[in-house]
């Protein structure tokens, strides 16, 4: 299993049943494939529906109907189409259960930056910034390092999305909580020690007693 | 009744330095033919408002590579790199603000708010330079409304009262604007005779409607 | 031609062609039986129809479709159903060109009373606030006086609906239109003289030159 | 899915003291069956938002007449002789409030906005008690966002998702007051099967609702 899908398949796991769940674009959209059909879970895109369903097949693409990544989509029974005021209203309005959003860095205090590195790339925040503040639970999926180097480092060096703190940091190495006290490790990633996850993390983390093994049922 | 015009006589509207919304989230839902007339007319120094500028070679991307875009204000620019190139010259302006930000901004300025009062950005870059008031304990940006000379947006179906609907995630800013500017113009893939559509399926009441651009042939 | 038909049918003239104007319940709601139907002016109710039609047959009635008063009214072609946010953003939004409202007061600055009579008569401004500081224009529609007193004062003693200057105002007696300077006579009533107008009425009126009779075509 | 519950079962969720936000105009778009329902439970203390409070026997003003309503959060109380009868004796609190501006402040509740910036208000008795700001040289009035522990709908359609859609000028608040509680419940005049609603007619998203009355019989 590739650490990308490891991450996916242990997100999907937060998933509770009839959530309203937002997936960014990447690594976090890969989440869906792993949430089972009868927890009836509707995810929404940001740019307008409720209730996003699976690629459709070639040849009934339509052109009105994509995710937030500008894919081809389709909708499930009983979605929605809603406006980009809609959408957000619900997103800062707390009607959100859960997003989860890739990230470049986040810190002992559990902030996250993910939308600029000044003077290298600025794609811009899009919605992340609503995301964070507003959704009831932010869960951050990404690989554990970028080039070598700990993506979860002490403070973050790169401009924040928000000044909230995130609920949940998963990576490929492990599962992390940020609370007042700091980062608390959950769970170490398949045939990882927590010797190995604090070896790849630059940032302290708190270990609370025995750290198990994700668990990734098939 | 709104007369539907071809899309050249829509662009001959639009002054040089107009400040524009244009609907659309990555090309979708937003009004092509309107964009492809404005390009070749070429008249530039544009203000434009939009989710993003899309990519290069569609969409307001389009506005962009042609150069005749001076100022983005927009969510996300990460997919087009020539507008990361032209920021970074300094041919170009970018305002970059959050996209559920951008949005009410857009709406305060159609319904006649003064602002919007939101938590989103408090703590980060967007705050600079904005003031910040704490509410019952909480803090809260006032981010100022956005108003247009022409809001330009695409939709799935008029009538010739100018009554809009508008298709799955093609809805995006293009109900919001249809609010917030002197000069509505909409692009509707169909256009019905008056009375044909229920007025429970209106998003957008005809009496914000402008011009409805000719259906393509 | 009793009083009330006399305002309607001069107020109806002010109404220009393809305009959106809101009608208050009462005496303003009779203006729509004097605009020609070839203006193609839409009236918006405002608990939510733009597009308002005229009373239905007998037992064509439809319990979800009213006027602001709670009577049954019918939609036109091209009628469009909103909700109060799309109402009153129409509204405060200076997307609305024409509001007519009765009044209790309205005084030399222009200021128009018309909600409560303190310790007597609390009905609520309802929508009346927000069309008088967001219609492009705001026309008071009124009988001259109430039990012998005018109506058009001084200052006003009761509340004020809005801080800002009112268009004109239109009694039985006279057109009168609130300026910088005061209150302008434009036009006197049918057989009614400058002298009678002033006679009824407490506040200073400004007269320039011949004030014409109003012309109330049938 | 969501349950659809009997009137009673919905009635017997309410506390006494709650904060309710009640759809209609005039008791139209108003959830009647619902109403009836706490009547006949006569749990009291209540606070009522609503446009107006009706007339007396009619719609919400059944709850006025059975003297369950401490507060009333309404911008109108003209054709409601009881309502007016009980503020003047003091058994009962009217905050009047802007049309307007209340559905504004509900959204505002219901989108996570901290305030509401209107100018509706200004110089006159609402202006009292409230923050003014002056923003770019225009005066505008802090009105603060309305949150209910209920809201209480009148729907034309809804699916066993949730999914509503209005009728006519049955619309009013209900689709705001959607956004604005705790706890929604809608009461629809029909309940369809899953999946038959185009996405597009959808006004309430079902996510935002939380049981519906099943129909009547």
């Amino acid at each position: 299993m590739d650490a990308k899908e490891i991450i996916a398949r242990r997100v999907a796991q937060e998933v509770q049943p009839g959530m309203l769940v937002n997936l960014g674009i990447g690594l976090p959209s890969m989440v869906a494939n792993f949430v089972p059909d009868d927890l009836h879970v509707f995810f929404q895109a940001e740019n307008g529906v409720i209730g996003l369903g699976s690629r459709p097949p070639e040849g009934m693409e339509d052109r009105d109907l994509t995710d937030a990544g500008g894919g081809f989509v389709t909708a499930v029974p009983g979605a929605a189409s809603i406006d980009s005021a809609m959408s957000f209203g619900l997103i800062r309005g707390g009607h959100l259960d859960m997003t989860v959003l890739g990230g470049l860095q986040v810190d002992e205090k559990g902030h996250l930056a993910n939308w600029m590195v000044p003077g290298k790339m600025v794609p811009g925040m899009g919605g992340a910034m609503d995301l964070v503040a507003g959704a009831k639970r932010v869960v951050v999926a990404m690989v554990h390092t970028a080039k070598g180097n700990s993506k979860i480092v002490p403070e973050c060096t790169l401009p924040l999305t928000a000044a909230r703190r995130v609920s949940l940091i998963v990576t490929e190495m492990a599962v992390i909580e940020p609370t007042q006290a700091g980062l608390v490790l959950r769970e170490r990633g398949p045939g990882v020690s927590v010797e190995d996850v604090q070896a790849a993390t630059a940032a302290r983390l708190i270990v609370q007693g025995d750290v198990p093994e994700m668990t990734l049922p098939a | 009744m709104k007369r539907a015009i071809r899309p050249e006589e829509a662009a001959e509207m639009i002054p040089e330095g107009a400040f524009l919304l244009i609907g659309g989230f990555m090309g979708v839902g937003t009004p092509h033919r309107l964009i492809d007339a404005i390009v070749a007319r070429g008249v530039g120094g544009l203000t434009l408002v939009n989710n993003d500028t899309c990519r290069p070679g569609q969409g307001v991307g389009k506005l962009i590579d042609a150069g005749l875009v001076d100022k983005a204000i927009v969510s996300h620019i990460g997919l087009n790199p020539v507008t990361q190139k032209k920021m970074i010259a300094g041919e170009m302006q970018v305002e970059l603000v959050p996209q559920g930000t951008l949005v009410e901004r857009i709406r305060a300025g159609g319904v006649g708010l003064g602002g919007v009062l939101t938590p989103t950005g408090v703590g980060t870059l967007v705050e600079e330079g904005k003031q910040v008031l704490d509410i019952d304990g909480r803090k809260f940006l006032l981010e100022k409304p956005i108003r247009g000379d022409f809001a330009l947006l695409d939709a799935r179906q008029a009538d010739y009262v100018g009554n809009l609907e508008y298709s799955l995630t093609a809805h995006n800013f293009n109900p919001i604007m249809a609010l917030a500017a002197d000069t509505v113009i909409a692009e509707p893939h169909h256009i019905m005779p008056v009375g044909v559509i229920s007025p429970d399926a209106v998003k957008t009441p005809g009496v914000l409607v402008d011009y409805l651009l000719e259906r393509a042939h």
